[in-house]
């Protein structure tokens, strides 16, 4: 049952906030910031509540949808890889709820848009149905276009314009066109199992179901059509360029959980349809995505090096970071992947925290501009502060979150592919080189006479940002009960030794 | 051909009756009313079809009987098209109250209209045999091409109303050439016997499959399908907002529920004939309509050509019929209910806001979500449904036929038609965009400009409301808020529905028990 | 704790995880609670690290009475516990303690215990005085924890760790652009150098498929690495500490790191720290051993950056940059003394060296502290008169590194010139230039500074603060009587039976050698005299013939414009060019092409509805024409 | 006189209509030209059921049904054409055409 409430909690709220006048904000903020808190509170229970040593699917329940032909039936469950995924949601939600306490503009309308994209991610993370999967991970994409166009930001940049509607319409449509991918391979399975006598959409079953049976190369034909797909929202190299196109149009709430949760969106499907579903296809084509994936981590770090726009810089951090995730699922080693689903966990974390500090550097400078902005520590001290926790995070700093999954994922791919892992190290420091010097310029230094009068973050951003900060503390110095069930999750997928 | 004893089990085609008796009462009334009463009409016919809708549920629940000797048979199928034909006929007619009254003369025939041509559809629906089938189609047609050119003083109502019948009248002889080549080849004109004779006919001469060629002709003018869908942008523009709607949603889904019985009961012995033929004119069908939708800026010319695309995504339906497995026919029929409800809800909208401002250009609709943020919801849902994006009635219904083509092989189809819905997706974010995030155009005074549709005023009977009426009226609310719970239910627990699909495919398709 | 037998003095030994936690609690007391607490904290920093330092004189009292396996000839004490197991791999955390340990904790502890002693007075009145010391605390902490790590996964820990407080202390004045800058390059550097650490640690634990330091040196000594491998990853580990100890490529970053507060480069820019490389080194010494010709590369590089720091201190005249460059000489001592096999001499070097060179360091900052943050040698002049104390503790630390007899600093680069004599006899010249030079410019630094008259403007200026002076005082006994106690330290003699690789060796003076080096030290302090002092000898000419040269080495060789060409010109250019092929291929052409093309094929094909009617009816003509020939071409091909 | 006979006649008519359907461009004239395709349609129900001896009259049936239907679609489409005309004063299908694209 707490499952299904992981969702409910959300939807339900969304659907009252709409019974709200729309000119009373304060109630709605503090309206949504109590779903919001009741759902991190639900994550963390059901996370803590996971037994590790049993493993497999817990919580499950189920009821069937549609009948006979095509067996879909509404069944949930929580295994290794999702219980961190529902906790960075709850996680990230609450943060992005409390940093968008300044939303003027219709404030409603954008909290239900926000309420329906977290119940559509809580449901592809705790469903155990194909079919759902796919629902609720189309619903996630649904509200971002109102969310964005409604109460995004254009921003021109002399030589490129880049307007929200742009940003809105290239991301929905972008991540629609990667689910085209998805949908149709979808269909195949389905066929290739009703070919097989077991016409049906549950995942346990079509995980037995043999695949190259029907059609000798099956599983080589449609799972790089699941890895293309999901790896369009997980921001695979080629496919990234919505990413930081699409969070610089964006509100801080919204790049918050589009960045640190719906990416990681893409890899869970990777890893759950993909992997699970079509291993022989796996084992054929993860050199490919281990290939794209160095590309993703060399390529966002090496873009970001020169961006002007702090969205920017961030936006191509995480498709650098995104890279180390496929890197880690590629290489089918247990360490690997438990380092790649930490990654995802902890790159959550760090990129939402990221966000929320442009976000609130945004909202009193109304610049993002790296070249203008100078030595912001001296009124913003606890900004920096916290700018330099995530910073240092995200270059792989023990002691913090970034450290432990960097270091799985080079240990996962130095088992076979040793030139890639040097440039994944490689490019570890080049995320180094652009970070530091992103601190150096904006935080440290002189202050110019233009910030003289800033003030810091409100107290409630304070919050969020602090939570996000001792999260990243928490996962960097003990991370023993992640890795423990994210061990127990990650041992269940066939093909990795 | 059967002992012709036409009198036995009468009883079943009641209802049809009694929809004759209440459409000629209607004409009736209309003479002795005075002209600022004619709404009663409306209130007059919506009362009688809904006393009729659950006159035939009790009637006819679980029946499955032939009349007239095997032209008409009544079943599950037929009932379940029965009672979804008059729940439209009620819709209609509720939203399209406010409209007569304000812009069209004579309600009275135009209320008569549209229960003759429910009367048509149910017979469609009911038919087993091609010349009664043929004679309700003409029926239909004939009351549709009265009301798409019932403004009488507007140009673009004529204009429309002349390419309909005239291109109508063209496709109808077609459509009969075809049944004569077939009737001289075959020599029968049952369902029944037809299957028979095509099941051990062997290879098929060529006469027939002329025959039958030109039979897909004629419905795939009467569905728009793309070779013969270029009448349907300029009738849907020039028709009245109500009468596209009907259109759009009512004869299609006649027209479909015609063709689901005549190809799954006649012609399904030699489905590898045409179903290839009918996948190709599926496939060309939802690409056109969904390309040219992208270039359109009149809203009602933009859901003729997305009208058309949903066309092709029906047509995947039919081409991916097999007798063992239920889910094409499930699929078709699933997709043309909450098909129906999601346009019904677009359209009620975009009647509202022309009864609110007199106007139909899709820039004319920015700022609507500040103005009135329920009708802008509201045609928002409907427009995600139709891209078919979850939670609403388009992705389930979508997903449930495309998993049909792909069970039956037809996954390159199923592929062209998921990327048609993404297409889709781009033309209904424009007129989101233009509804949530385009700033209101400042001439807010001039809401109700002179009605450039009609230089006479109405009859003093039709003006009651006052011109300047800002908010959208309580029964136009009432029918969204109905739509867009079908639309959602439909999305999000099908399971009833379904259910009802499963009895009436079963009718039609006896091998194919869930 | 498993390991070792149970006894006693075995689990004092144990208690050694204790000296870098106490600093550990107090890096977190002081955040959380700093503010409260009175002097911002300050004094839980410096208890800690006394107690820190008591800590150590038992732990060293455990370990030489313990009873643990040898492990090359040294006896070796390791407790860990396991951690985390993922599939086929066991990570366990532990600590090792061997004579390497105790030493390095003797001289951190200590060093650090001073220095904390010395910023109460040099960094009073500092607005952020708590974070100082937190971080302090954190440095130390991860410093001894680096010591004390018993598998390279920790080591990297720790040794990341040591990173960003470096980071942290170089930028604490952060709202000076040169501070932040500063910063920025020492980490970047520094990074640079762990990404060569991380791939070594990554290809021995390919290879022996655990992190733990014994099981792999025992690995390598029973052969069972391949050749290539083995030198690959001792250069990879070596390439690590280039980065941490500032050698020849790496160097960029110390002069600069000068930015910081100059208690803090007493501490990590001269005695800890830096070292970290050279321990590093030591530490997989066994690694080093098996791939001898890794050993010429360090020795090399060594011989390199020894050579170009002594120069460059010649010529520099910021007091605090003399002594920057001083110490990346020394420690390109150090590792071409590891690179000889003097595994003694290095890390007796070192210690002799911590030991001065901190001692250095204080009273440049006590000089600065009276002149109110001077360091231009030039107008100084002359202070023996005003500050006494710190003249005498200066000179001190000034002769004990030239290698002046009787010091520590004279013991130990004997020792390494002899190791220098017995296994790379060839560069044994080049390190004679480097000792000669070193002494030349220590000669010059302690002349221009303190001796001479002193200059108007500065005959205000007054001695520091006793607090400051005792630790001054307390490591100049410890640079005078330290070389005594090393040749001493055990009955049989000398430091090397005590701490060495594989086999013990006693201290014998070589005669000639000895004697030599004594020659040039006192030789380059006469020069000097003749020079700065005297003014005898005029350097008119000898600048004017060399002033190309003198040019050279006055811009750092040039190495830094070289850095910031090769960042601007090459890096930034890249990154710009990626940023636009990204923008303008991937973005504009290969994803809002399809998306422009589909919409212009959308507005074309609109015109093929024409409003006419009759063209409808030719549509449907046309149509029903092509299905019959559709339905035609079916049928007779199947 | 063989079936095949009528049958060409038939098609010969509905093809001439066809052409007039297409080619005239007065909407009275296309009119004429698809009630001669109606009565082509005629002739060939009317040969097949001779031809077919049954006693069931089909053929027969569906041509009265044809011609009915013709007849009403005729009147239908006159009465709309004369509203054309009433409005535009021309029944020339060259301008009836407001909408396109």
């Amino acid at each position: 049952m707490e499952l299904f409430l992981t969702i409910l909690f959300p939807f339900v709220g969304g659907v009252l906030l709409a019974f709200f006048p729309p000119n009373r904000g304060r109630e709605i903020k503090l309206f949504s910031a109590f779903v919001a808190f009741s759902t991190l509170v639900l994550s963390i229970v059901i996370f803590a509540l996971y037994d590790y040593r049993e493993g497999g699917y817990q919580f499950t329940e189920s009821f069937t949808w549609l009948e006979h032909p095509l067996n879909i039936s509404f069944s949930l469950g929580l295994d290794g890889i999702s219980a961190p995924m529902v906790l960075l949601t709850g996680i990230v939600m609450f943060a992005a709820i409390l940093v968008s306490w300044n939303i003027e503009h219709r404030p409603k309308d954008f909290f239900v848009l926000l309420m329906m994209l977290v119940a559509g991610v809580y449901g592809t993370f705790v469903t155990r149905d194909l079919f759902f999967l796919f629902f609720f991970y189309e619903l996630a994409v649904l509200p971002m276009y109102l969310l964005i166009g409604v109460w995004g930001s254009s921003s021109d940049f002399g030589t490129f314009i880049r307007t929200k509607e742009y940003g809105a319409m290239k991301l929905v449509l972008y991540l629609v066109a990667g689910s085209v991918l998805v949908w149709v391979s979808i269909l195949a399975v389905y066929w290739a199992a009703s070919q097989a006598g077991t016409p049906t959409f549950s995942l346990e079953e079509l995980q037995s179901v043999e695949f190259n049976d029907g059609f000798k190369h099956f599983e080589n034909l449609f799972f790089p059509f699941f890895m293309v797909g999901f790896g369009v929202l997980a921001g695979l190299w080629p496919f990234h360029t919505w990413s930081p196109d699409g969070h610089v149009a964006a509100p801080t709430a919204v790049s918050m959980l589009h960045a640190g949760v719906l990416m990681k969106l893409g890899a869970y499907g990777i890893i759950r349809v993909g992997m699970i579903l079509l291993p022989d296809g796996a084992d054929t084509w993860m050199p490919v995505l281990i290939g794209l994936g160095t590309v993703n981590v060399l390529y966002g770090a090496i873009a970001a090096m020169s961006q002007q726009d702090l969205k920017y810089v961030v936006g191509y951090s995480s498709v650098s970071h995104m890279g180390y995730v496929f890197m880690g699922i590629a290489t089918l080693h247990p360490l690997g992947v438990g380092g790649a689903v930490l990654q995802m966990f902890s790159h959550g974390i760090m990129t939402a925290l990221f966000f929320a500090l442009v976000g609130v550097i945004y909202d009193r400078t109304h610049v993002r501009d790296i070249r203008v902005l100078e030595g912001l520590s001296k009124r913003m001290g606890f900004t920096a502060a916290f700018f330099a926790v995530a910073g240092l995070a995200s270059l792989g700093l023990p002691g913090l979150s970034g450290f432990i999954a960097e270091f799985l994922v080079f240990v996962g791919v130095f088992e076979e592919y040793l030139p890639l892992a040097v440039l994944a190290v490689i490019g570890a420091a080049i995320t180094a080189v652009y970070i530091l010097r992103l601190l150096a310029k904006v935080f440290f230094g002189p202050i110019s006479p233009r910030w003289e009068h800033l003030g810091e973050a409100s107290k409630i951003e304070m919050g969020a940002i602090a939570l996000l900060g001792f999260v990243l503390l928490f996962v960097g110095v003990w991370p023993l009960p992640f890795m423990d069930v994210i061990n127990a999750g990650v041992s269940t997928i066939p093909g990795v030794s | 051909m059967p002992e012709t004893n036409l009198t036995s089990n009468l009883h079943l085609l009641l209802p049809e009756f009694l929809l004759a008796t209440l459409a000629f009462a209607v004409f009736a009334i209309d003479l002795l009313l005075p002209a600022n009463r004619k709404k009663l009409l409306a209130w007059v016919s919506v009362a009688g079809l809904i006393g009729l809708l659950a006159l035939a549920l009790a009637l006819l629940w679980g029946e499955n009987e032939e009349m007239y000797g095997g032209l008409i048979k009544v079943d599950s199928y037929a009932l379940f098209f029965k009672s979804f034909f008059i729940l439209l006929g009620i819709f209609i007619i509720l939203s399209s109250v406010d409209y007569v009254g304000k812009h069209l003369s004579h309600p009275g025939e135009y209320y008569g209209l549209i229960l003759f041509s429910v009367l048509a559809m149910n017979v469609m629906a009911a038919s087993r045999e091609i010349l009664t089938a043929y004679v309700a189609l003409e029926l239909m047609s004939f009351s549709f091409y009265i009301m798409v050119s019932y403004a009488r003083y507007n140009p673009r109502s004529n204009e429309a109303g002349i390419k309909y019948v005239l291109i109508g009248a063209f496709s109808s002889a077609i459509l009969l050439f075809g049944i004569s080549m077939l009737y001289s080849t075959i020599g029968v004109t049952h369902f029944a016997d037809i299957s028979a004779t095509l099941a051990n006919a062997g290879d098929a001469s060529p006469a027939l499959w002329v025959g039958l060629a030109l039979i897909l002709v004629g419905l795939g003018f009467k569905v728009a399908a793309v070779p013969f869908h270029m009448w349907a942008p300029d009738v849907y523009q020039g028709a009245p907002l109500p009468v596209t709607a009907y259109l759009a949603v009512g004869s299609k889904a006649a027209a479909f529920a015609l063709m689901l019985r005549l190809f799954a009961e006649a012609f399904m012995p030699s489905i590898d004939d045409w179903q290839i033929i009918v996948a190709i004119i599926a496939a060309i069908t939802m690409t056109v309509g969904n390309l040219v939708a992208i270039a359109q800026h009149n809203i009602k010319r933009l859901l003729a050509y997305s009208s058309i695309g949903q066309v092709g995504f029906l047509l995947v339906g039919i081409a991916a019929l097999s007798e063992t497995s239920p889910l094409a026919s499930n699929g078709v029929m699933l997709h043309i209910v909450g098909y129906s409800f999601t346009n019904l809800a677009v359209f009620v909208g975009i009647i509202a806001f022309f009864n609110m401002t007199g106007k139909e250009e899709i820039a004319d609709f920015s700022g609507l979500a500040d103005r009135h943020p329920f009708l802008a919801a509201a045609m928002a849902i409907g427009m995600f449904s139709l891209a078919g994006l979850p939670f609403f009635a388009g992705f389930t219904t979508k997903f449930y036929l495309f998993t049909a083509a792909a069970n039956e092989g037809l996954l390159w189809l199923a592929g062209l038609a998921i990327v048609n819905s993404l297409i889709s997706l781009y033309y209904y974010q424009v007129e989101i965009r233009h509804m949530y995030i385009q700033p209101a155009p400042d001439m807010e005074g001039k809401l109700e400009p002179a009605s450039a549709h009609n230089p006479h005023p109405p009859p003093v009977g039709g003006g009651a409301e006052d011109a300047s009426r800002h908010s959208p009226t309580p029964l136009i609310i009432g029918v969204l808020i109905l739509m867009v719970l079908g639309t959602f239910f439909v999305g999000v627990y099908p399971f009833p529905i379904v259910e009802a699909l499963d009895a009436a495919t079963s009718a039609i398709l006896p091998g194919a028990g869930s | 704790m498993g390991g070792g037998l149970d006894r006693p003095s075995m689990d004092l030994a144990e208690l050694a995880w204790l000296i870098p936690s106490l600093s550990f609690v107090a890096f977190f007391l002081i955040v959380l609670f700093g503010r409260f607490l009175p002097g911002q904290g300050a004094f839980v920093a410096i208890l800690a690290i006394a107690a820190g330092f008591a800590m150590f004189w038992v732990v060293l009292g455990g370990f030489l009475g313990a009873e643990c396996p040898d492990s090359f000839g040294q006896k070796t004490c390791t407790f860990n516990r396991e951690w985390f197991t993922a599939g086929s791999v066991v990570l366990s955390w532990g600590i090792i303690i061997d004579p390497l340990t105790v030493v390095m904790l003797g001289l951190v502890t200590l060093v650090a215990l001073m220095v904390q002693v010395y910023s109460l007075g040099y960094m009073h009145g500092e607005s952020r005085f708590g974070w100082y010391f937190a971080v302090h605390a954190l440095f130390v902490a991860s410093m001894l924890a680096l010591v004390l790590a018993d598998n390279f996964l920790l080591l990297y820990v720790v040794w990341e760790l040591v990173g960003v407080c470096s980071y942290l202390l170089i930028g604490f004045w952060y709202e000076r652009r040169s501070a932040a800058e500063a910063a920025k390059k020492a980490f970047i550097t520094t990074r640079i150098g762990d990404v060569g650490l991380l791939l070594g640690i990554l290809l021995l634990f390919k290879e022996v498929g655990t992190f733990d330091m014994s099981t792999t040196f025992a690995a390598v000594s029973a052969g069972e690495i391949g050749e290539g491998t083995l030198t690959a990853a001792a250069l990879l580990l070596f390439l690590g500490a280039m980065g941490k100890s500032a050698q020849f490529p790496f160097h960029v970053w110390l002069p600069d790191a000068m930015e910081g507060p100059t208690p803090v480069s007493a501490l990590i820019h001269a005695a800890t720290m830096v070292v970290a490389g050279v321990y590093l080194v030591a530490r997989a010494f066994p690694i080093f051993e098996a791939a001898p010709d890794a050993l010429i590369v360090v020795a090399a590089i060594g011989l390199i950056t020894a050579l170009m720091g002594a120069t460059m201190a010649l010529v520099v005249t910021d007091l605090k940059r003399i002594l920057a460059y001083s110490t990346i000489s020394h420690l390109g001592l150090m590792m071409l003394s590891l690179g000889a096999f003097g595994y003694t001499a290095a890390i007796f070097h070192h210690l002799a060296h911590g030991f001065s060179k901190a001692l250095l360091f204080l009273g440049a900052g006590s000089v600065m502290h009276s002149m109110n943050n001077e360091t231009d040698i030039n107008k100084m002049g002359g202070l023996r008169r005003v500050m006494p104390i710190t003249t005498l503790t200066f000179t001190v630390g000034a002769l004990s590194l030239a290698g002046i007899p009787i010091f520590a600093g004279f013991w130990s680069k004997d020792e390494v010139l002899l190791a220098v004599l017995d296994h790379k006899n060839y560069l044994l010249a080049f390190a004679l230039i480097a000792a000669f030079l070193s002494a030349m410019y220590m000669a010059r630094a302690l002349y221009v500074v303190f001796y001479g008259e002193l200059k108007a403007e500065n005959n205000h200026v007054h001695e520091s603060p006793w607090v400051m002076l005792a630790p001054m005082a307390v490591l100049a006994v410890l640079a005078v009587i330290f070389g005594f106690v090393a040749i001493r330290i055990t009955e049989a003699g000398g430091i090397g039976t005590f701490l060495f690789f594989n086999y013990p060796h006693g201290f014998e003076f070589n005669t000639g050698l000895g004697v030599g080096s004594i020659i040039l030290a006192v030789g380059a302090f006469v020069l000097g005299w003749y020079i700065y002092m005297a003014r005898r000898i005029s350097l008119g000419p000898w600048k004017v013939r060399f002033a190309a040269a003198i040019r050279v080495v006055g811009n750092k060789y040039y190495l830094d414009d070289l850095y910031q060409w090769g960042v601007d010109r090459v890096v930034m250019a890249f990154s710009r060019f990626v940023a636009l092929f990204d923008r303008v291929v991937i973005n504009d052409k290969a994803v809002n092409g399809p998306g422009e093309s589909v919409r212009r094929s959308g507005l074309n094909l609109r015109y093929h509805v024409t409003g006419r009617m009759y063209n409808y009816a030719m549509g449907m003509a046309v149509g029903a024409v092509a299905i019959a020939i559709l339905w035609w071409v079916l049928t007779t091909s199947t | 006189m063989p079936l095949e006979a009528f049958q060409v006649l038939s098609a010969a008519l509905f093809c001439i209509g066809l052409y007039g359907v297409l080619a005239r461009r007065s909407a009275v004239l296309i009119l004429m030209s698809i009630e001669l395709m109606l009565n082509a349609v005629n002739i060939n129900l009317i040969a097949a059921a001779a031809h077919m001896d049954q006693t069931a009259f089909t053929g027969q049936i569906i041509a009265i049904f044809v011609i009915t239907v013709a007849a009403a679609e005729v009147g239908l489409a006159l009465a709309i054409i004369l509203r054309i005309f009433r409005n535009r004063s021309t029944v020339n299908v060259d301008e009836v055409d407001l909408m396109k694209w």
